[in-house]
């Protein structure tokens, strides 16, 4: 299944990218997902990151599906 | 008595807080609220040139969605006007707006009340803060959802 | 930090919520906090032609000071702007404005929130409702003093 | 010792004035003060009222002094 990932903020610096198309096989799900990309992209940390599927907030456990967009950022500091 | 109206606004351009509360007024609801968060200098003895907002935009329309939602389960709300500006703010500039009406003044004043601190939880926005000795991501802290 | 300073106004004229809001405005304050009332209509199943609003104005500013005493006795507060309109004023109309900076958010929503039922309580006003179907003096409700 | 009394919304229309003022002879407290009043001037009913000297509020047992300023005033109902 194809996805689309996005970084922001100090994570879309570690990754030198906003953004990503990823090839996967699944089931999947977002830890898995992050520990993939923590393979490919040495020196992407993200342990600690909040993680959002197609704008909602979801736990570690979540199972990625085809055509999500699936968003990693580090606890959010607005307002 | 009017359905409550939702203005959800993402902008780089300064927040109209006078505009904002024109938007919220209505014969019908007779107590308007608001709070405004600006960046504030010095920060932790520091002076701040100045705070540079990043934000997922589409995010953070539909969290300020899931928001408006809450609070109108909670509370009996007239209109409601939930805005972030994104990009270089200057100390004193607004960079946080939540207004909202009400038949009864309790209601928009929780609204504002409760509307910042989930602001602050749910909306996806970094501030790159830069002052006269230092630029760093500001730490942020939300419970949202479970970290990885 | 600059001192919080008071500005308390009574006053025929339209209160000008976007002049007060930039008088608390201050870099050292990072949260602005307002609440305003205005005349509602319909009310209480009345449509509200209009409120005539009397009122002891010496004593109104000297209730502010007694108010804004109070209200930085428990909070810390920026500037603070107390605001009561007086005279005939159509629905839609705001009668009272309560405008505070802080450093904190709390603090200023608190002003907010303490300072409208406090306003309530020892402003020396008045409300002379005319709806569609008659005119009264609103029943007040105080406990500022023990009654005669 | 010589006052001055003044009455506000229902008050000031069942007096049919906003400003008197009264010598009286001390000591002598507020709600003295109202019975005098009440007894003077005809279908002004003061029970109820809240009082003010000098823009403070105050009770019923509180003493007036020479060149005090006297409110009296139906419980507030602005805001």
């Amino acid at each position: 299944m194809t996805v689309q990932v996005l970084f922001f903020a100090s994570l879309r610096e570690a990754a030198n990218t906003r953004e990503l198309q990823l090839s996967l096989d699944a089931p999947l799900n977002v830890r898995n997902l992050a520990t993939r990309i923590e393979r490919d992209y040495k020196g992407l940390e993200l342990s600690g990151s909040l993680c959002a599927i197609n704008e909602h907030y979801v736990d570690p456990d979540t199972l990625i599906n085809e055509g999500d967009t699936i968003a990693f950022f580090p606890p959010v500091s607005g307002g | 008595m009017p359905d409550g109206k939702n203005i959800f606004v993402v902008t780089r351009d300064g927040l109209d807080i006078a505009r904002f509360m024109a938007e919220v007024s209505d014969p019908a609801f007779g107590a308007v609220a608001s709070f405004l968060g600006t960046v504030r200098s010095p920060n932790l003895g520091e002076t701040v040139l100045y705070i540079d907002y990043e934000g997922y935009e589409a995010m953070i329309k539909t969290q300020m969605q899931v928001m408006a939602d809450e609070l109108r389960r909670g509370l009996e709300l007239g209109h409601l006007v939930l805005a972030h500006r994104l990009g270089k703010l200057k100390p004193g500039e607004a960079s946080i707006a939540i207004v909202a009406s009400s038949k009864h003044r309790k209601d928009a004043l929780l609204a504002c009340q409760t509307g910042i601190d989930r602001a602050k939880d749910l909306l996806p926005v970094w501030k790159y803060e830069v002052t006269e000795k230092s630029q760093t991501w500001v730490k942020g802290n939300s419970s949202a959802s479970t970290p990885l």
